[in-house]
């Protein structure tokens, strides 16, 4: 049986008077790939964002590979090897596609190390000809690539990404997909996604969040043709 | 890359050289030592806030207090060069206290720049009311708003009778600029300064490589108070009295001043921009026809709408241009980025 | 009210000008004063009129043929009000310039950060402001009045006037924390208490709170060596308060900077006051200086106790070249050592030999109707404070402010 | 008895000048994100408009609450005109301008009426409490303080302007969808912002000499009154304003002016700390 690398227990989180996050318990096991669904405030980001530190959670507990890190600050949680990328691109705009990936292969590597896995990264994800432009100059799906750079530099054993083809042509979509299966061979993948096509074609098990909690989690198949589901996401959106 | 730096320290080192021998002909080395000192003071807020994002409204704080960390432990000590040691390490231990207190209480932007200028007005308002006999430190009476005078001056180490100053300190002075600037150069190439300068562009991001971004700033804030420090103890032996002024509002003012008009994020830029504004203001006290005060309000109206990336960075744009190279990146402008997380 | 600083600004030049020029009746080479002081930024008030003083007496000692034969050049600079510009410029003026005399300073950091400057390069040096007393240098002279000149003669009067519980409120600097032990002793010497003193940082506007706690206490008389613009708050609000016609107020410092013109008179009526100048004093010399001043700057709203001292100052030391025949420093301070003195818009003023401060008269006064009253004058006071620490014909190599302990 | 009734006036007093002295700042910075730094300059050249308006003749109260907000709301237009428009969303920059402005008005103020200590007399006499006697122009700067709060909310809460201006401080893009011009509002904004500090300046002239430095006094505490109010225009300044006033006047009276002082700036720095993005961050959210 696969250890488990990230569970929560309880997870709620609560602005004033709205619950945002309730209850929820969730376990992801090594090399698994997850998708996060649900419709828009049911949940998926505030839970993404008590993972990974940028918020502290009203209750409940997180740990990962066993350690608790509830309340950890985001570098701690990091540190531990978790890659994250939110959901705006949050990229280095004046500095180039090599330096950004270059800082974040530094945190785990010397700096020989980094410039060498920096370049294998940018080989790897089709960077090169942009290795020395500006993150500021780039299109949007570049910049969302970039930041899978970052994640992937570091040779994470769980990557936790927040809507990442948001916003991307379908070129782009395949190419990420490519990236994040390659990923999944390491690491375990969390992704918070709208876009039921490319979840479609990436995903196995789904678990679908309503009004805070998780309503259901299972094979994407089966979540695709459950009623429940249909009528608080799908039968909306389409 | 190892090239180039070679090649940077050497091209630093001749023009500092040519500096140093040709300058104290155009200028008095008496006015020209408080420039070198005034740019080791710009250079220090030019690092953390030109590569570290950390716009600190209390600079002149750290000045101030090496200065009067000098002059207290001078007139206790009577030699020089401990008191010059503590005037460096004081003030950038009490910048890593305040600077933990602030980044790891999250404070960014504009409650970033409050919090350095209420610490500035504090420290300005206890030294101004010291002027009563109960404020001493050993043998050393604080003065008030009159300010220490008589204290040991800079001398030969070990041999306190043997002063440094006249010409000789000028020389002091510009070496350590020289030896400040290096050491900043160096420490922006190492990860560490390229670690900043990420963090600067990207707070979230930089935490969520996993770099602990407030103890990254800490540290840095602290390396400029240090550097201001040393800027405060030159200034404390170059003026032999050292008054509550150094503290004040108008004196955190001038350096952000200079970083805006020499250029930020450029390591020249704020050199530049305190060395010309200081030589301006010694120029202008000789006229009286228009007020200085004005003057200066004009100037740095004037570079921040027509020219805001400051002197330097537009020379270097020029120059780059008539070369045909690319101009250095420089952040586009000053962005104060309210933190994405919480 | 900007027509009028026109006017002035233009007299001013015209002034520059006629003293600059390089008359044919004198020998080439011009004597150099060299003048520092504040003329813009926070201390102008003080630091204008005296620069006016200081251009109005070389004018004067020109137009009479000069020093010696020679011309007197004025080289001036404005330290605009920061004290790393004064290090700066006594630097130039000394090592660049190599004027024969500075003039200059206002506040005391102001002439402690130059003092030192002048004492190494045998600049001869005066430094013409009411201040604390105790500075003891060969080098320097001192040509305004220190706090016992004023306090002695002050708090008896005012204590006969009112009664014997006195309230001290002060500028927290050296001149007035030393003022006030003075003020202290003077209270005891008369048989009086101080019931309390309360100091205050040059930039405390906001008095409200003391005020009451003055009337906590309800003292006979209140003592006020405040500083500056936004001490000058204080008597505004004491006034404001209905307090002004409650408790007499004696000050060493109102009316420096002119400030009894810029309070109304109900405001300022009644304020006891004690100093070597007041526009006011029934003089010809005085009244002659007052023309001289009007003819050159329009009209006298300037003229305050520094600028006459200023004036006074330089006046003493062209009387030292004469008798010394040289502008020569050693020579100079051993001619002005025989106790040179001139007859001022103030009154008489000579140098202390001890001490090189100066002795002079000092007039009682009651500010009434925006000016000042005198009501009683003291000839010939001296500088008791410093002399009683300080003695340069013992010790010609001392180097010292002291701090007078009471 | 009396003791308390007087201490009570001034430690109302201390908070009502606070208000004073902070609300021109507030409304540009809750408005428009615009940290203005020539605001203490604005506020000296409110008294400099009534000292100049009372010399020519204009009755002491008009001068205060007519002449000196006209004049300085019309300089604050035309700076606004020539250099803040140019710096929208550019908090930094628009600092650093306005700090530059700052210095041009102190030059300009020196230049046109001396350094000297000018200033007019209080137009209220004082009152005699038991023994004591008050300052009867303390109360008029208590009385001012509410009536401009409750102003303020008044037309935030109740006019078509004040709908429209609360829509900006939410979105400043708002503004836009509805159809207005957002460069009228921040005009418009600015002009009221700065005729509240003209107004300011005006009604503290008669307790404080005037000097053209005048304004750095003022700007410290403004700017500190207002980064702790946090986002709510007018919850944020009164807690503020109340807070630093009582912290300030208590340990006046305990022990000294610049204790009191000193204890305002370290309040200042702990409540930060505590409430990084300022008192309504945390208390009276949503209010105005």
């Amino acid at each position: 049986m696969a250890e488990t690398v990230l569970e929560t227990a309880g997870l709620t989180m609560r602005f004033g008077g709205v619950t945002a996050s309730d209850n929820v318990d969730f376990k992801l096991k090594a090399r698994e790939l997850r998708c996060l669904i649900g419709p828009n405030g049911a949940g998926k980001s505030t839970f993404f964002k008590c993972v990974t530190g940028l918020l502290t959670p009203s209750e409940g507990h997180v740990f990962m590979r066993g350690q608790e890190v509830t309340g950890w600050m985001p570098h701690q949680v990091a540190s531990l090897g978790v890659g994250i990328k939110t959901q705006t691109p949050n990229v280095m705009d004046a500095l180039s596609v090599h330096e950004n990936i270059w800082l974040a292969a530094r945190r785990f590597f010397t700096p020989v190390e980094a410039v060498a896995r920096t370049d294998d990264v940018i080989d790897r994800l089709a960077l090169g000809s942009i290795a020395r432009t500006d993150l500021g100059q780039l299109a949007h799906g570049e910049r969302q690539r970039v930041e899978l750079g970052l994640v992937v530099v570091t040779d994470p054993w769980l990557v936790l990404l927040d809507e990442p083809a948001a916003g991307m042509s379908a070129a782009d979509v395949d190419r990420m997909t490519g990236i994040i299966l390659e990923m999944t061979r390491s690491a375990a993948v969390v992704i918070v996604e709208h876009d039921m096509q490319f979840i479609r074609s990436i995903a196995e098990t789904v678990t679908v969040f309503h009004q805070g909690a998780v309503l259901m989690e299972d094979h994407v198949d089966r979540v695709m043709t459950d009623e429940t589901v249909r009528r608080v996401y799908l039968g909306k959106k389409a | 890359m190892e090239r180039s730096a070679k090649r940077d320290v050497v091209v630093t080192l001749i023009v500092s050289a040519i500096l140093i021998a040709v300058m104290p002909m155009l200028i008095g080395t008496y006015t020209l030592t408080v420039l070198v000192i005034y740019g080791m003071l710009g250079l220090s807020l030019g690092l953390i806030w030109g590569f570290g994002g950390i716009l600190c409204f209390g600079q002149a704080a750290f000045f101030g207090l090496g200065a009067y960390v000098y002059a207290i432990a001078a007139v206790n000590i009577g030699e020089s060069t401990l008191p010059m040691i503590l005037a460096v390490l004081l003030p950038g231990a009490f910048a890593a206290v305040l600077g933990a207190v602030m980044f790891y209480g999250r404070l960014t932007d504009v409650y970033l720049g409050v919090i350095t200028l209420v610490v500035t007005l504090i420290l300005f308002k206890f030294i101004n009311s010291t002027a009563g006999p109960q404020y001493v430190i050993g043998d050393a009476r604080l003065g008030g708003f009159n300010g220490i005078p008589g204290f040991q001056t800079l001398n030969v180490p070990g041999d306190s009778g043997a002063y440094i100053w006249g010409d000789a300190y000028f020389y002091v002075c510009a070496v350590a600029l020289v030896i400040v600037f290096l050491l900043v150069t160096w420490l922006l190439r190492s990860s560490f300064g390229r670690i900043a300068i990420g963090i600067r562009e990207n707070e979230t991001r930089m935490a969520l490589i996993g770099y602990d971004v407030a103890a990254r700033k800490t540290v840095l804030f602290a390396i400029g108070a240090a550097i201001a420090g040393l800027a405060g103890a030159l200034f404390a032996n170059w003026a032999e009295i050292v008054t509550p002024n150094l503290f004040s509002l108008g004196q955190s003012a001038e350096i952000i001043i200079w970083c805006i008009v020499g250029g930020l994020g450029t390591r020249l830029g704020p050199i530049v921009g305190a060395a010309g504004l200081a030589y301006l203001k010694f120029l202008l006290g000789q006229q009286s026809m228009i007020d200085n005060t004005l003057i200066m309000g004009l100037v740095l109206v004037i570079f921040v709408l027509f020219l805001p990336r400051g002197l330097v960075p537009a020379v270097g744009s020029l120059w780059h241009a008539s070369v045909g190279r690319t101009a250095r990146r420089r952040p586009a402008n000053r962005r104060m980025r309210r933190a994405r997380h919480g | 009210m900007s027509l009028k600083r026109r006017e002035f600004l233009g007299a001013g030049a015209a002034l520059t000008t006629a003293a600059l020029l390089p008359s044919a009746a004198f020998a080439a080479d011009t004597i150099k004063l060299g003048s520092i002081l504040d003329t813009s930024g926070i201390f102008d008030a003080y630091g204008k009129p005296m620069d006016q003083a200081t251009r109005l007496a070389i004018a004067e000692i020109n137009a009479n043929g000069g020093l010696l034969g020679r011309e007197v050049e004025i080289i001036d600079y404005d330290t605009q009000s920061d004290m790393a510009l004064y290090s700066q410029y006594a630097q130039k003026l000394t090592r660049q310039d190599r004027v024969d005399v500075v003039h200059g300073g206002i506040l005391s950091a102001s002439r402690e950060a130059i003092r030192q400057t002048m004492r190494k390069t045998d600049t001869l040096y005066f430094y013409n402001v009411q201040y604390e007393g105790g500075v003891c240098d060969r080098n320097i002279f001192v040509t305004g009045v220190t706090p016992t000149q004023q306090v002695e003669v002050l708090v008896p009067y005012a204590m006969k006037k009112s009664g014997p519980k006195v309230y001290i409120l002060a500028a927290d600097y050296n001149y007035g924390q030393i003022t006030a032990r003075w003020i202290q002793k003077f209270v005891e010497d008369n048989g009086g208490e101080v019931v309390a003193t309360d100091f205050f940082p040059l930039d405390v506007s906001d008095f409200g709170s003391t005020i009451t706690k003055i009337q906590q206490v309800s003292p006979d008389l209140v003592v006020a060596p405040l500083v500056g613009g936004a001490h000058l708050s204080f008597f505004r609000q004491w006034a404001a308060a209905g307090m002004n016609t409650k408790i007499p107020l004696a000050s060493t410092t109102m009316g420096v900077g002119n400030e009894h013109k810029v309070l109304t008179s109900a405001e300022g009526d009644g304020i006891m006051v004690a100093y070597n100048y007041s526009q006011e004093l029934d003089t010809p010399e005085n009244k002659a200086f007052k023309e001289k001043w009007k003819a050159a700057y329009g009209d006298t709203n300037g003229i305050h106790e520094l600028a006459v001292s200023t004036y006074q100052g330089i006046m003493l030391w062209a009387e030292g070249v004469k008798k010394a025949g040289t502008v020569d420093r050693d020579p100079v301070i051993e001619a002005l050592e025989t106790g040179v003195s001139i007859v001022g818009p103030a009154g008489n003023i000579a140098i202390d030999p001890q001490t090189h401060h100066a002795t002079l008269d000092v007039h009682i006064m009651e500010v009434e109707d925006q000016k000042m009253k005198v009501v009683e004058t003291l000839n010939q006071v001296a500088p008791v404070d410093t002399q009683a620490v300080c003695n340069l014909q013992e010790n010609p190599d001392d180097n010292t402010q002291y701090e007078i302990e009471i | 008895m009396d003791i308390s009734f007087v201490i009570l006036v001034e430690m109302l007093y201390a908070i009502a000048s606070l208000v004073l002295i902070s609300a021109g700042l507030a409304v540009v910075f809750g408005m428009m994100k615009v940290i203005n730094l020539a605001h203490g300059e604005f506020m000296m050249m409110g008294g400099y408009a009534t000292i100049t308006a009372v010399g020519l003749g204009v009755n002491v109260f008009i001068a205060m609450l007519i002449v000196a907000p006209l004049v300085v709301g019309l300089i604050g237009l035309v700076v606004e005109r020539l250099v803040i428009r140019h710096l929208y969303g550019r908090l930094v920059d628009t600092m650093l301008a306005t700090w530059g402005l700052s210095l041009v008005f102190i030059g300009l103020a020196t230049m046109i009426f001396g350094n000297t200590t000018t200033g007019i007399s209080t137009p209220i006499p004082g009152f005699t409490v038991g023994a004591y006697q008050i300052n009867g122009y303390n109360f008029f700067i208590i009385v001012m303080a509410v009536v401009l709060v409750i102003a303020l909310y008044a037309v935030l809460k109740g006019t078509r302007a004040g709908l429209i201006a609360r829509g900006t401080m939410q979105r400043s893009d708002m503004a836009a969808a509805l159809g207005y011009s957002p460069d009228r509002i921040y005009m418009a904004t600015f002009f009221f912002g700065s005729a509240l500090s003209g107004l300011a300046g005006a009604i503290l002239a008669p307790l404080v000499g005037l000097v053209p430095t005048s304004g750095g006094a003022y700007i410290a505490k403004a700017f500190i009154t207002v980064i702790a109010g946090g986002p709510s225009l007018i919850a944020g300044l009164v807690s503020s304003a109340t807070s630093f006033g009582l912290v300030n006047q208590i340990f006046t009276f305990a022990v000294s002016p610049v204790i009191g002082e000193v204890a305002l700036l370290i309040a200042a720095v702990i409540l930060l700390r505590a409430m990084p993005q300022g008192i309504t961050s945390r208390f009276f959210k949503g209010k105005l």
